[in-house]
């Protein structure tokens, strides 16, 4: 047995100073997420992606002596080469101006919507479900009716009344757009508003917004991330459609849309025309969606690794 | 849950009739006519084929002929397709849309969900990065280029399938699989991110703790609370591919109803935009009615039927 | 006696972004066959994490079991596969959760989870599986059993829940029964019900059981042998009797101490424990419990008890066991229990020296 | 005995929940209680009796199937304007039987805490919100690293532990706790109790004490309700309650009581209730008859009679 | 691979001719509208009716000849055709009879047929009047004399009359079975006769057509098909890909089109049959708005197209650059036009005047001006290319604006529009089918507001000139004014590209571009 000091026995008391202080700064929910975050190497590197994205459709456009428009027709078709990195188009226009251009429009269409969709679908989808009853009945069938209307209808219209315009194009993108947000919102909703701590919360007197925000929302975060990873390319397909009905940007302006729908027809003859505008929106959208998985893991305080 | 569903058929009734209403109004408000074309016919033709299809008569009265029409599933001629009914249409081309419908449907739903459960199993492993790669191409690839592009290498450089039409079982295979890329990917990322909150639950430890093994904690426990998105997100888009798509009849020259969809707007065959759209409206309502009942099967805890809900 | 489990130095800690939580530092105990194992201590010191560790449940990652073995049936489990841990689960271990609510599949029919348990190790046709799921609603005192099988969790009581939950545990007769606090939300009738049925089976199939619980009425009732676990540690493990009638341990004093009694129509304070219990993060230097102990020396700051053993059966982890402390009272309310118990040793020995 | 002011009345309360084919469970089936303030009311009965439900009941989660809820002489379940039901809120808490369930994962324990305090404005600045949090932490045996942790990192009596804090959080006049300390070992669960009955006595507080921890039960109350399948039958005060049980399922619950003593388990013999034990005939009218005054018990005329001459 | 082994199979049976199963494969992209001559009005249905019905007359080289009609008389103030039916019968073997053609004009001109195209038969006397209800069907001017002999009169002498009645609004129709059954023409069938080489044997709508040789056809034995089957794919590329893999006989027009990036591929490789038609692209100008309305303005914009470029590298069709509107096929010194193609220099000189004439000092002061085109990849390509001419060579930044083609159309008929893209193909082969469109300022289809008296009244004079070639020299001077005032700026004239098998012989595509399988055959 080991000698101890006798003194040792002595009834001592703890220091109580010590026990109060904290060892850890505390971290905000939102801080806690971000650490999170930053340590998912994919999410990152899906991040730095999408900023080097962002970088190339405000600085492409300048890294080569061609515009977007002037027409080159003793050049068309051209294969990637030195002088032109992704080749030309059928009408001689270098791509790689005109993906960094492309860039620009459909980066802020897909995302524009995408965030409208986030918004509009997620508060409507998310009443629909909390209320329940009759405010769902007609919150839904408003949807229904949205999305029973033919589209291209609406579109037609739309262009008719209002005319060509960013406006009018982010209106025809996003009226039934968030039609989707909202229903798996709200699947999630009913899933969710029976849980105990959501009772909890409106026991201690919780607004509706309160509980869609703090309680219902983040926990339906997955679902809302993917959704809205599967809104950026619909969007930026649909400005593709919306400029075959002269709503989308005028030409000769490209986006990635609607050079891949012009590309794809091309397909057997002249590949690069399509590959290049299809390849950056599939680098988009993965970027987004490993930012997404990312943000979902973050969120997701169970899976701490 | 009868009354529910009686109820549910109401509004159903009446969701359709604003359709009808709205799609009505859009219709006629769209420039162009029926019989609009560069080589414009005389005023006096126009004037005996608006007399003919009843298009001079007071909008109300024809917005009231349409409703009557609908109500008797009788949408009258196709304006463009001389000889045609609009219901010849839509017998005809239904089943053809049905049947690839279904198959794209069945891919989607089997594949997407194994993927997805695949992913959410293996979560950042190796088959979680492979099923988000096929994912993404799913996603951001439209069904126009999808369609192409399995054309050109699978029928064209493979000469696996046949390029196009709608003859045998192997024509269905491309256009079904392009139909179906999208819709498998979303189903595969839906399911995986809420497989992976369902995961971390404590009933998959119980179930664990009986000994079951991963696949059937999988199948028996873990689906079922998972699936309620994709659930969600198959009403309106069974409603969609069952109904057909224009790019893909297009592309693959398949007679189905989707190209109705697009056709009829654009040649403003107004009786065909009618019956298409109702015809559609009445899949789209049913499917969202189906999806809303399937909640209550697939989750107990949730009842709409009763609408009991403290306050 | 045979020892069907044993567990030894059982160390488990969770990764979280605060620091590492070390939830069990330091375990070991043993279980004979036929054996009643309680584990009390105070909430929060582990008793669910070593238990969900035996039956290699927690969470990994977060959690990573550090040290240590578990020995059951002679193998240990801490070097199982998944796969081989399936062959033992809920076969060989029933384990009854403690959270009863959220353990339940609440998509599932109550009836069809006991079933499944059922079936699995006992290759049951579903009809007969269906008839034992009833027949176990019942014994565990669910009324109208027969209703009951089709509804869902959500549609139970409290209780109720988790005695479906007991009824699944018990659904293959396990070699080890792991019942982490099974009866909290029971009225003390149907408790005593479940108590006995427990103690049927055990005495028909030789089950053992390790059974955590706070109710030290239930410890009475059913343990052999009782561990009390503080921060991660056992500070004291013996006989019922020994535990009951010859706590060692101030923090088990404590614990004896906190309980109202039914006699007394006493409504002064009710005796606690003063303080918070440590944070696991940073387990402090020398005792745990050192900081909340009335008793407490110089050297409980800083250096860790060793563990001193009474009697055959009865260790316990205390610097006040050591001949240099000085003699203390337990307080009152303990004092009314003591007894002379026969099995002592003279002297408390040291078994295993603090680090 | 002074005149009590009753915070709480419970009028009639029914309960029932729809489940498949038509059928009712009849959770609670009319029961009729009043809560006085500054008292602890301890409700006990039977698993699955409905003692849940009606607290849930009580605190407006549930749409009462019949009967009525008054609190301060304000009915809980009618019609009231978004500021009044928000103060109502505040007033009236629940700690909830499922600490788990109760807690929403994606929360930390120092925002699930903090919420009422944020939905009741009850802090002026940030630093003010954590003391409190803080504060509350400690009061309940927790510690302050646990602020920023999430419920699934918790064991099961910290979890009970966070929910006590969450409900005291907002210092309510009326707290249903539904079974809250079933789970905390026996020092905290008296350091939760001093702690109600401190709050009792500075704030005035009113309880309905859900337990079944008899002995605990006796202690913390005033009085005891008895509940059996969805109806209250037998009330009386604590001490009553427990020397004179009165209801046979009252006399067969409190010879369950297992106690802290292995020599006395080992030969405790208890009795068992069986409901056909009274014989009621055909069409009998069972009411709350109060045998001795304040001493509720729900019988049978005949049974009545027999009740009143046993005590005398 | 598929191409190669269609060759190859070709190569081998070409020997022995007979063995090569006379079936053709091609596709029509979409359902025609109709297959009742009376109610078809769009090219689908009229190369499938082509192939069915025939009329008094068919066009071959380009000229009509005698079909229906064994022969023809015609009075002397040209206003009265009489014709001898030969001995045909209809598909089912009823006689083809005079009382059929009254039948069917009359049946088309009828105000309740809702005949879109009834219009093509108002050079029949009282044919307007009847369609428009002013007179009775007796009054209109065709007539059964007896079954062989029908007796047309005319509203005035129309020198192309005998290209009209190859025209499908002109074909007969079995009026036993179309009195019967009114909706004869909905399906294949018993009911569905015809008279021409072929008859349809079955019409699976949207999908496919199948027509065999119709051995009642009075000129049976030069018909070699014995089948053709027309499939409804409505993509270009998809077309190219089956005809690649053998799956059809012929690809691109008239019946279907190829891709525009497939071109110049399919050139190298000696594939393509290129065919010019009698068809122009054009830009039309609102001659009312600003700063069209100037004609200096219009005819910069016009001289600084290089058309050349556009064929060459946009549309890479080999048409021809059109600085006339009347196609060469018609008018075959045309190919050279009336100005020359990319004249940059006279453009600026033009725009200087106009500039001059407008009062600004500079092009920057142009009002804006809008370049407007229905959606169509091409369109927009030919817009683009023109957009960036426009501004290289003139510095004039127009604008362009796409819409979906009923919007478009209704925006161009009603004057909402600066400039837009038009093409006009002729339904019969003269020139006044181009000339026409711009006699009156609201002539339905001019759209530019333009009008010239003189123009006008030469168009009117050429109606009533008997000799040809005097007719066409009025007509020549009428294109001129056309193209000094510029009220449009064409751009070429379009030609039909396709590709089809080798030992296909026989197809005989029109100059209007239309086509007929009755002389097609394998070897
Ligand atoms: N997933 C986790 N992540 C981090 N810490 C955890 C996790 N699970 C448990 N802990 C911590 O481990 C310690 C032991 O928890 P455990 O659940 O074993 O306690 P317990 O003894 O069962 O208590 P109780 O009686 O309250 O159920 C606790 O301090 C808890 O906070
Ligand atoms: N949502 C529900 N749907 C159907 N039945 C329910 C529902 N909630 C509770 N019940 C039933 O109501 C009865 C009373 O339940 P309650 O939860 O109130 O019991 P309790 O007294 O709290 O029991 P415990 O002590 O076990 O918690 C039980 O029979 C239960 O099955
Ligand atoms: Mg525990
Ligand atoms: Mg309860």
């Amino acid at each position: 047995m080991q000698q101890i000091p006798k003194e040792m026995f002595q009834p001592a008391v703890a220091d109580v100073g010590e026990a109060e202080k904290l060892s850890k700064p505390s971290l905000s929910f939102w801080k806690d997420v971000s650490i999170r975050f930053r340590k998912n190497k994919l999410a990152m590197f899906g991040l730095i992606l999408l900023i080097l994205l962002v970088f190339m459709a405000i600085f492409g456009p300048y890294m080569t002596n061609y515009d977007y428009a002037t027409n080159d027709l003793m050049n068309t078709n051209q294969p990637p080469s030195s002088k032109h990195w992704f080749g030309t188009d059928e009408l001689g226009r270098d791509i790689f101006t005109r993906t960094w251009y492309g860039a620009r429009i459909s980066l802020f269409i897909g995302l524009a919507a995408a965030l409208i969709d986030l918004v509009i679908g997620v508060l409507w989808g998310g009443i629909a479900g909390y209320r329940g009853g009759k405010t769902d009945e007609i919150m839904m069938r408003i949807a229904d009716i949205l999305y029973g209307v033919p589209y291209l209808l609406l579109v037609i219209i739309l262009m008719v009344i209002l005319g060509q315009g960013l406006g009018t194009m982010i209106l025809a993108m996003t009226i039934t757009g968030w039609v989707n947000m909202a229903r798996i919102v709200r699947g999630q909703v009913l899933q969710l508003k029976n849980q105990e701590y959501v009772l909890a919360a409106r026991t201690l007197g919780a607004s509706t917004s309160r509980i869609m925000f703090k309680h219902l929302i983040p926990n339906a975060m997955g679902s809302i991330l993917v959704t809205m990873t599967l809104t950026i390319p619909n969007a930026i397909f649909t400005e593709a459609f919306l400029s075959y009905l002269g709503l989308g940007v005028p030409q000769p302006l490209a986006s990635w849309g609607t050079m891949a729908s012009e590309g794809v027809q091309a397909l057997q003859y002249y590949p690069w025309r399509l590959f290049f505008p299809a390849t950056f929106i599939c680098l988009t959208i993965f970027a987004f969606n490993v930012v997404g998985d990312g943000l979902r893991d973050a969120l997701d305080p169970k899976l701490r690794k | 849950m009868l009354r529910y569903i009686s109820k549910r058929l109401l509004y159903m009734l009446m969701s359709l009739f604003l359709i009808v209403t709205a799609t009505f109004f859009l219709m006629r408000a769209a420039p162009g006519g029926p019989f609009s074309s560069e080589k414009q016919v005389p005023p006096e033709i126009e004037k005996n084929l608006n007399e003919y299809y009843g298009l001079d008569r007071p909008w109300y009265i024809q917005y009231v002929d349409y409703l009557v029409s609908v109500a008797k599933w009788d949408f009258g001629p196709s304006f463009k397709y001389k000889g045609q009914t609009v219901n010849d249409l839509i017998n005809e081309g239904f089943p053809v849309s049905f049947f690839l419908g279904m198959e794209s449907l069945f891919i989607a739903i089997s594949v997407g969900i194994l993927l997805g459960i695949i992913a959410a199993l293996n979560h950042n492993k190796w088959q979680d990065y492979g099923a988000m790669v096929f994912a993404v191409l799913g996603i951001s690839v439209p069904s126009f280029i999808m369609a192409s592009v399995l054309q050109y290498f699978l029928a064209i450089k493979l000469g696996w399938f046949p390029v196009a039409r709608w003859e045998s079982l192997q024509h269905t295979v491309l256009p079904a699989l392009a139909l179906a890329a999208t819709p498998t990917a979303f189903i595969a990322r839906l399911t995986r991110s809420s497989m992976l909150e369902v995961l971390s639950n404590d009933y998959i430890r119980t179930a664990k703790a009986k000994g079951l093994s991963r696949r059937q904690i999988t199948v028996k426990h873990a689906i079922r609370n998972a699936i309620l998105p994709v659930v969600t997100y198959l009403g309106p888009l069974s409603a969609q591919i069952l109904t057909g798509s224009f790019v893909i009849e297009k592309i693959f020259g398949i007679p189905g109803l989707g190209s109705h969809f697009v056709t009829s707007i654009t040649n403003r065959d107004y009786t065909t935009i009618m019956g298409v759209t109702v015809f559609y409206s009445i899949l789209l309502l049913l499917s969202v009615l189906l999806v809303d009942i399937a909640y209550g099967f697939i989750d107990p805890r949730i009842k709409l039927a009763g609408g009991k809900k403290g306050e | 006696m045979e020892k069907l489990l044993e567990v030894k130095n059982l160390e488990v800690s969770f990764q979280t972004y605060g620091g590492e939580v070390q939830a069990v530092r330091g375990v070991s105990f043993y279980l004979n066959k036929g054996e009643t194992l309680a584990i009390v201590g105070e909430s929060g010191s582990g008793k669910s994490v070593t238990s969900q560790t035996i039956m290699r449940l927690i969470p990994t990652p977060p959690g990573k079991i550090k040290n240590g073995q578990i020995i059951f049936d002679g193998e240990d489990l801490v070097k199982k596969t998944d796969k081989e841990m399936e062959q033992i689960r809920g076969k060989d271990i029933g384990m009854i959760f403690q959270d009863p609510m959220t353990s339940l599949n609440p998509t599932m029919k109550v009836g069809k989870q006991i079933m499944e348990a059922v079936m699995k190790h006992q290759k049951m046709p579903r009809s007969a599986a269906k008839e034992r799921a009833i027949e176990l609603l019942r014994l565990v005192g669910i009324p109208m059993p027969e209703k009951r099988v089709d509804q869902y969790p959500h549609e139970f009581s409290g209780g109720m829940r988790q005695r479906a939950m007991i009824a699944i545990a018990l659904a293959s007769n396990p070699k080890l029964l792991i019942a982490d606090e099974p009866t909290t939300a029971l009225d003390v009738t149907i408790q005593a019900q479940i108590l006995e049925l427990m103690k049927d089976i055990q005495k028909k199939t030789g089950t053992a059981i390790i059974f955590i619980t706070h109710d030290l009425g239930v410890v009475a009732n059913v343990a052999d042998r009782v561990a009390v676990m503080y921060a991660g540690k056992i500070v004291e493990m013996g006989t019922v009797d020994e535990i009951f009638y010859d706590p060692r341990h101030p923090y088990t004093w404590g614990l004896l101490a906190s309980m109202p009694s039914l006699d007394s129509d006493d409504k002064t304070e009710l005796a606690s424990i003063p303080g918070t219990p440590p944070d696991l993060t940073n387990p402090p230097k020398g005792d745990a419990f050192a900081p909340r102990n009335p008793y407490a020396m110089k050297i409980d700051f800083e250096m860790e008890p060793p563990l001193f053993q009474i009697s055959d059966t009865h260790y316990a982890a205390t610097w006040l066991l050591h001949p240099d402390a000085p003699k203390v009272e337990p307080p009152e309310a303990v004092k009314r229990r003591l007894r002379k118990l026969s099995t002592n040793y003279p002297q408390p020995i040291i078994v295993r020296e603090s680090e | 005995m002074p005149e009590k002011q009753k915070l709480i009345e419970v009028k009639n309360l029914k309960q029932y929940f729809p489940v498949g084919g038509g059928n009712v469970v009849k959770a609670v089936d009319g029961v009729t209680f009043d809560i006085y303030k500054g008292e602890t009311l301890g409700l006990v009965g039977e698993s699955g009796c409905g003692k849940s439900t009606t607290g849930r009941t009580i605190i407006g989660l549930y749409k009462a199937t019949g009967g009525e809820v008054l609190f301060n002489g304000i009915n809980v379940h009618g019609k009231h304007s978004a500021k009044e039901l928000k103060e109502l809120k505040r007033k009236m808490q629940m700690i909830f039987q499922d600490p788990y369930a109760s807690l929403n994962p994606r929360m930390t324990v120092a925002d699930i805490i903090a919420e009422g305090i944020d939905i009741h404005g009850l802090a002026k600045t940030k630093e003010e919100r954590m003391q409190r949090v803080y504060e509350l932490l400690e009061t309940v045996g927790l510690n302050r690293e646990h602020a920023n942790r999430y419920p699934h990192e918790f064991s099961g009596g910290q979890r009970q532990r966070i929910g006590i804090a969450r409900a005291l959080a907002v210092e309510p006049e009326f707290i249903i706790a539904d079974e809250p300390i079933s789970a905390l070992d026996v020092s905290i669960q008296a350091q939760v109790v001093n702690l109600m009955k401190k709050l009792q006595r500075e704030k005035g507080l009113t309880y309905l004490f859900i337990a079944h921890d008899l002995s605990m039960v006796k202690y913390i109350s005033d009085r005891i309700g008895v509940m059996y399948f969805g109806k209250l039958v037998e009330l009386a005060d604590a001490e009553e309650l427990y020397r004179n049980p009165i209801h046979p399922y009252t006399k067969a619950l409190l010879s369950a009581i297992p106690l802290p003593d292995p020599e006395t388990e080992r030969t405790r013999k208890r009795i068992i209730y069986d409901p056909s034990q009274h014989q009621y005939k055909e069409g009998e009218e069972l009411e709350f008859r109060e045998i001795t005054p304040g001493h509720f018990v729900l019988c049978s005329e005949a049974e009545y009679k027999t009740y009143q001459s046993m005590y005398k | 691979g598929g191409f190669q082994k269609g060759n190859e199979s070709a190569g081998e049976k070409g020997n022995k001719a007979a063995d090569v199963p006379q079936e053709l494969h091609v596709n029509i992209k979409t359902e025609p509208f109709s297959l009742n001559p009376g109610l078809a009005n769009d090219s689908v249905s009229a190369n499938v009716l082509y192939q069915t019905f025939e009329g008094l007359t068919r066009i071959k080289d380009g000229k009509p000849q005698l079909a229906m009609a064994e022969s023809y008389e015609v009075s002397k103030d040209l206003k009265t055709y009489t014709f001898k039916l030969r001995d045909a019968k209809w598909s089912n073997g009823d006689p083809v009879t005079a009382q059929d053609f009254e039948y069917a004009w009359k049946w088309a001109l009828d105000p309740k047929n809702q005949s879109q195209y009834a219009y093509q038969l108002y050079y029949v006397k009282n044919g307007q009047a009847f369609n428009e209800g002013k007179a009775k069907a007796e009054d209109v001017g065709v007539k059964a004399i007896d079954d062989k002999t029908l007796q047309v009169t005319l509203e005035n002498p129309t020198p192309y009359f005998l290209e009209l009645t190859a025209f499908y609004t002109y074909f007969p129709v079995n009026s036993k079975i179309a009195q019967k059954n009114p909706k004869w023409y909905a399906n294949a069938g018993p009911d569905y006769t015809s008279n021409g080489p072929f008859k349809m044997t079955s019409w699976e709508h949207n999908n496919k057509i199948v027509l065999e040789k119709n051995e009642n056809y009075w000129d049976a034995k030069n018909v070699k098909l014995t089948k053709i089957d027309m499939v409804m794919v409505n993509d270009n590329n998809t077309e190219l890909s089956m005809f690649n893999n053998g799956e059809l006989d012929w690809a691109g027009m008239p019946t279907g089109q190829l891709p525009t990036d497939s071109l110049p591929q399919l050139k190298k490789e000696g594939k393509l049959h290129i065919q010019p038609i009698a068809s122009v692209y054009m830009f039309k100008f609102n001659t009312e708005k600003a700063p069209l309305n100037n004609v200096n303005i219009r005819k910069a914009l016009a001289y600084a197209i290089d058309r050349k470029a556009i064929v060459e590298n946009v549309t890479k069709g080999e048409q021809i650059p059109a600085m006339a509107v009347v196609p060469p096929t018609m008018f075959p010194e045309n190919k050279k036009g009336y100005f020359k193609d990319n004249d940059v220099k006279k453009a600026k000189e033009y725009l200087q005047k106009g500039l001059q004439e407008l009062g600004l000092k500079d092009v920057k002061d142009l009002p804006p001006i809008t370049l407007s085109y229905n959606t169509d990849d091409a369109h927009a390509k030919i817009a683009q290319a023109v957009q960036d001419m426009w501004k290289k060579n003139l510095g004039i930044e127009v604008k362009l604006e796409n819409a979906e083609w009923a919007v478009y159309i209704e925006k161009l008929h009603s004057g909402d529009y600066q400039i837009g893209r038009m093409g006009w193909s002729g339904d019969f082969n003269d020139p006044i089918n181009f000339l026409e469109l711009f006699r009156d300022k609201k002539g339905g289809n001019n759209d530019t507001n333009w009008e010239n008296p003189q123009y006008k009244q030469l168009l009117i004079d050429s109606q009533k000139e008997t000799d040809p070639e005097k007719r066409k020299e009025l007509l020549k001077q009428a294109e001129a004014i056309l193209m000094d005032e510029m009220p449009i700026a064409p751009v070429y004239f379009y030609t039909n590209t396709w590709v089809q098998k080798d030992n296909l012989k026989g197809v005989e595509v029109s100059g209007l571009g239309d086509v007929q399988f009755k002389w097609a055959y394998f070897e």
